[in-house]
């Protein structure tokens, strides 16, 4: 581990990059923009739409993130708290989505499509008729 | 008892009593698909497995047995399910485990685990509607002394006229005949049935499918229909309408119980 | 009392931190971190009073099964109230608040944290936040539980907004002081100060000040959302429109349960300092227990579901959730085993501090191995939301973490005010207190495991004898707490002069005590790590810092 | 909430307790990213419940998504990808020294802001008009299950991203201030990074969200 900690060393890099760099990240982002509104348009089914809208969108804020935030050439430090913090946000998508996914059917909302499990849904796809003749609860 | 164990033990089998739970602020009510309601006291066979679909009227709940050492949330507006075999008789405390306003201390209820014939003589006592061994539990009036679902549902569907479009017996209907179909799709074996629609697509004719035909039936018309029927939107309330599907539900030709629970296939181990 | 290294008497040093400035604006704006720490100090302990106030009345409460002196509404909001005051009030800023604002700088040889105004604000947005809790907690009421599950927090009339408002400030304050925190350890070491050379304490209120910049503002997002619904009526959680109070339940436990590590990770940086200066040994696996900190801080993150077992998740997800949580179990016992090695063999001086530290191995011991019961799946369903899981928090919240502040408190009193604590008095509170501890939540335990359910205001007859052994517990406990609050507040006034009286090669001790507003003269360079007690360094042996 | 960075006089003053320029700057780039951090997870939080409710109701997401104002979206995009360049651009000039270009250039994309402001104010009347109202939702053409479900998640990740975006003009502006009053140069620049980073973070919410609510 190094002695000295990162903020003592003399050798701080200051970037003279000229602006002309952001220019063509910023046109790399409208051509990303354009595109990602022209798959939307394409034919695809619904999943693929998503994946594709969420990789392009993904390509843009890493464009935005190295060059105009400068983590390219930002110490050791910046970049491990955005990694930590985009791996955490993984974490929640990964745990709560796999819940919501492999959830009893019936304790999904009352109409919602339920997720078709690999050994067929239960009896009850969209949950029983409301026995107790009740209104349902709520506003 | 490791995870793959409470895998199994969680799993209802697939011969399970359903009974409907809910969770109300500060009591717990009971449906039999039988057709008794009963307020605060939970009437079980012994040595038969039971589901409890569990719901909840207003906030969470969750409804606790410590003799089961069980506890499973009522959630509104869907069910949750919990199973157990009670092995023997007698009547346990039940408790309301998760905070649910004022009263939630008092908000208990009993399981009544009674033996297989005294359970029998007791639905039929419900059935028949008598007042005095009705299970009064709870505000009077809360509980309508009904009888059995299937054959209030038969009396509406009479009522409303549902009978003069769609048949309830085994009509010999030869495919493709006009003449000799009714206006309407048979109802006998319509339930858990995969149709065709106009439109192409086959869907699988559940509750959600029949109470949406009810209400609004030009939506999804049977392939082969002509989409004629009057909508019954306003005309038919909720228990009306839960006791004709219940009703569609129990015209079936060979009398089995609904199809088993497709769960993750485990075989369970020996029970308990 | 081993004698410190020079002879002569010590005098108390003329200029220190405490009279750089007597005037009260010096010290509601001061940015010393050092007086923001004794800002938190005061502020932390009146909420702790507060807290404590409102257990006692509970506890009175459950002494017969039906109502005893409160009503079901009054009881509801004093259970809420205590959760509310005890966890955001207390837990969470007082070891990195009082501690790690007093300690981590002067440990890491750094004139002040790296923001001394963002300090300042944290405190001051604790006090605002702190505020606004509790008028709207005692004003209007609230009566939802600290965990304002919805759909009942959302539909219940009480003051929830006003309340959720005041614990989102408070949230903003603890990521301040996190953020400060990481800050600091990263840039603000003394030359000769790498990862490896900082002290035990620093790595764990670094842990804790990772999980507060990374957990907390999912809270904010609840409390924001669920404040929303309650205020306007509409929101993500409501049934009726599909809304679905389980992914509720998610995203408050994916704050909760790394909260609840906020709270035990600073204890157990706190004990790792005790132990090293009570058995003046150096620490038994130096980088086991610094990197389990970091491991717990990263674990703490994929255990929330455990606290879902019951709540309609699913079985996938539960059993998941529920394996995964043990890791935190692996953290704990490396931190637990290399502790004792630390005490092994070593010269142990038996004071006040390590009694607590005595009653703390043993108690976290106990409540981690019922936590790791309580992350079975099969075994939680029976003891989920009973005074099982009540009995299991309080071990490790009231054992772990209020036994290691008070040990803090005893340890490093000369270092804060120069006064020595009366050893004799502080022994028989120790001892009281462990067993005032031991008699209120064991009986809870048995409690739990017979089924009576937590938040309950009357209970089935059959639990009475527990629920009374419990109160009376919970009344040595208070007097145990009321006996440490006399006799410090005496020894801050009468007591005589002390500077590290038992001889700890801690960093902190290397400043004169109480040190100076800029803790240093000369920015000291760092040849070895902390508690090196084999060879006598050289700025130890001549009495540089005396006055 | 921005650290405070050091006593602004004229010249740069290095707070007492910071060795050299440099490590003042990279504390306070550490403090800010740990700040995104928070933002990060904060957003993240809506996206989680974005994702669970288009699992529960994908048809009313789509049918959302379709009946949303795809022009309005499309233009708000473009116009913060835009005002990102200049303020990286403003972050370029004030750190070699030339301030009042960086003013400009900041001048520019608070504009470009409040336009983005001021379409994102026409959407929302616009929706109030059509009845998508949160809290009483009389919409006609989407009636699928979980339509109001859509436009609750619609109005609060587009209203709190407003919000941050409101923000990040209120910091803008005041280091455009600072810049007209010629206080940055090639040692001395951390507020301006500060305020370009943190409208970075805004533009990079805004750039998740925009596929997810319009086109998919």
């Amino acid at each position: 581990m190094t002695v000295h900690n990162e903020a003592f060393r003399e050798d701080i890099k200051t970037h003279e990059a000229g602006a002309g760099r952001y220019f063509v990240i910023y046109v790399l982002l409208l051509i990303l923009t354009f595109g990602t509104f022209g798959v939307a348009k394409l034919p695809m089914s619904e999943p693929m739409h998503l994946a594709a809208a969420l990789l392009i969108a993904a390509c843009k804020a890493t464009l935005v993130v190295l060059f105009f935030m400068h983590l390219l050439e930002a110490e050791g430090a910046n970049r491990a708290v955005f990694l930590v913090s985009i791996f955490f946000v993984g974490v929640m998508f990964f745990f709560i989505l796999v819940d919501t996914a492999h959830r009893f059917p019936l304790t999904n909302p009352q109409d919602s499509t339920t997720v078709n499990l690999p050994g067929g849904n239960p009896v009850y796809s969209n949950g029983p008729h409301d026995p107790f003749g009740e209104p349902t609860p709520g506003k | 008892m490791g995870y793959r164990d409470y895998v199994t033990i969680e799993t209802p089998p697939a011969d399970s009593m359903d009974i409907y739970v809910m969770g109300k602020q500060w009591m717990w009510k009971f449906a039999y698909p039988q057709g008794p309601n009963s307020v605060g006291v939970l009437h079980v066979p012994v040595n038969r497995p039971v589901r409890l679909l569990i719901t909840s009227r207003d906030v969470i709940h969750s409804f606790y047995v410590p003799a089961f050492r069980m506890k499973q949330d009522a959630v509104p507006n869907r069910y949750t399910q919990i199973s157990f075999t009670a092995t023997e008789t007698g009547r346990f405390q039940v408790l309301c485990a998760e905070y649910c306003g004022t009263n939630h201390s008092k908000m208990w209820a009993e399981v009544d685990v009674m033996t297989e014939d005294a359970f029998d003589t007791w639905i039929k006592d419900q059935q028949r509607g008598l007042a005095h061994r009705q299970d009064m539990g709870g505000a009077p009036g809360e509980v309508a002394p009904v009888a059995d679902m299937a054959t209030e549902g038969q009396k509406v569907a009479a009522e409303k006229g549902c009978l003069r479009c769609h048949t309830v017996d085994k009509a010999p209907m030869l495919a493709g005949a006009p003449s000799e179909q009714h206006i309407g799709p048979t109802w006998v074996d319509l339930y858990q049935r995969k149709t065709k629609l106009s439109s192409g697509e086959t869907i699988l004719a559940d509750e959600a499918y029949l109470t949406e035909s009810m209400m609004d039936p030009t939506v999804k018309v049977v392939q082969g229909y002509q989409p004629v029927m009057p909508s019954y939107q306003g005309n038919l309330t909720g228990p009306e309408a839960a006791a004709i599907v219940e009703y569609i539900k129990s015209l079936r030709s060979d009398r089995v119980q609904t199809t088993p629970l497709q769960g993750p296939t485990y075989e369970p181990i020996t029970n308990r | 009392m081993n004698p410190s290294p020079t002879a002569e008497a010590r005098v108390f040093p003329a200029k220190h931190y405490l009279n750089d400035g007597t005037t009260v604006r010096s010290w509601l704006l001061t940015v010393d971190h050092k007086r923001i720490a004794l800002l938190y100090l005061i502020s932390v302990l009146v909420a702790f009073a507060l807290g404590g106030f409102f257990a006692m009345l509970i506890r009175l409460e459950l002494l017969t099964p039906g109502p005893t002196i409160v009503g079901p509404l009054a009881y509801n909001r004093l259970f809420t109230l205590h959760g509310m005051v005890m966890i955001f009030l207390f837990m969470i800023p007082a070891i990195p608040g009082v501690f790690g604002n007093f300690m981590l700088p002067i440990m890491l040889g750094a004139k002040d944290v790296a923001f001394p105004k963002l300090n300042l604000l944290s405190w001051y947005l604790y006090i605002i936040g702190a505020a606004i809790l509790l008028f709207g907690a005692l004003h209007g009421g609230l009566d939802t539980g600290w965990t304002f599950y919805t759909p009942y927090s959302t539909t219940s009339s009480t003051a929830v907004s006003t309340c959720l408002l005041g614990a989102f400030v408070l949230g903003f304050s603890s990521i301040l002081t996190g953020l400060n925190f990481i800050v600091t350890t990263h840039t603000l070491r003394a030359p000769g100060m790498g990862w490896h050379r900082i002290p035990l304490f620093v790595w764990g209120i670094y842990a804790t000040s990772v999980i507060q910049v990374l957990a907390t503002p999912v809270l904010g997002l609840v409390v924001l959302l669920v404040a929303f619904e309650h205020a306007f009526g509409f929101g993500l959680f409501d049934p009726a429109r599909g809304g679905d109070p389980i992914l509720f339940q998610h995203l408050f436990w994916f704050y909760s349960h790394p909260a609840v590590y906020i709270m035990v990770l600073p204890s157990m940086a706190v004990v790792s300092e005790v132990v090293c200066a009570y058995s003046r040994k150096n620490m038994f696996g130096y980088a086991a227990v610094a990197y389990s900190s970091i491991g717990i801080a990263l674990v703490g993150f994929f255990a929330w579901g455990h606290h879902l077992f019951v709540s309609g998740q699913s079985a996938f997800a539960a059993g998941m959730f529920g394996s995964i949580s043990m890791l935190v179990g692996v953290f704990t016992a490396i931190k637990v085993f290399n502790w004792v090695g630390t005490l092994y063999r070593g010269s142990i001086t038996f004071s006040a501090p390590f009694a607590y530290i005595c009653g703390f191995l043993f108690f976290v011991v106990f409540g981690g191995m019922t936590g790791v019961a309580l992350a079975t799946v099969s075994l939680d369903i029976a003891w989920t939301d009973t005074y099982f899981v009540i009995a299991h928090f309080h071990f490790i919240m009231v054992a772990a973490t209020l036994m290691a502040f008070l040990a803090g408190l005893h340890y490093w009193f000369p270092k804060m005010f120069g006064k020595k604590y009366p050893e004799g008095w502080a022994m028989l509170a120790s001892g009281i207190i462990i067993l005032g501890f031991a008699a209120t939540f064991i009986p809870q335990f048995l409690l739990g495991n017979a089924g009576m359910p937590r938040r309950y205001y009357e209970y089935p007859a059959q639990y009475q004898m527990l629920n009374v052994a419990s109160s009376a517990g919970a009344s040595l406990l208070a007097f145990g707490f009321t006996l440490v609050l006399i006799y410090l507040v005496i020894a801050l006034f009468q007591g005589e002069y002390a500077d590290n009286p038992v001889g700890s090669r801690g960093f902190e001790w290397l400043t004169q005590s109480p040190p100076i507003t800029h803790n240093f003269e000369t920015i000291p360079v760092f040849t070895h790590g902390p508690h090196e007690y084999q060879e006598v360094p050289a700025e130890m042996t001549e009495p540089s810092h005396a006055a | 909430m921005q650290p405070s960075a050091a006593a602004h006089e004229a010249e740069y003053h290095l707070p007492h307790h910071f060795s050299t320029p440099e490590a003042h700057n990279h504390a306070v780039r550490l403090g800010m990213w740990l700040f995104l951090a928070t933002e990060i997870l904060l957003f993240a939080g809506l996206f989680v419940a974005y994702f669970v409710y288009r699992g529960y109701f994908p048809e009313a997401f789509i049918q959302g998504a379709k009946h949303l104002d795809l022009w309005a979206g499309t233009t708000n995009t473009v116009i913060l990808i835009t005002s990102s360049l200049t303020v990286a651009l403003a972050h370029h000039y004030a750190h070699t020294g030339r301030n009042r270009t960086a003013g400009w250039l900041l001048l520019v994309s608070i504009l470009f802001g409040l336009v983005f402001l001021v379409i994102k104010g026409i959407e929302y009347h616009h929706k109030f008009q059509e009845g998508a109202l949160p809290w009483h939702y009389t919409y006609s053409e989407v009636t699928v299950p979980g339509a109001a479900l859509f436009y609750t998640i619609y109005f609060f990740t587009t209203g709190l991203h407003a919000l941050h975006v409101c923000i990040g003009l209120g910091v803008l502006t005041w280091i455009m201030v600072r810049c007209f009053k010629n206080e940055f140069s090639a040692q001395y620049y951390a507020p301006v990074e500060l305020g370009g980073l943190y409208w970075h973070l805004v533009d990079l919410v805004w750039i998740f969200l925009y596929p997810l609510l319009y086109l998919v």
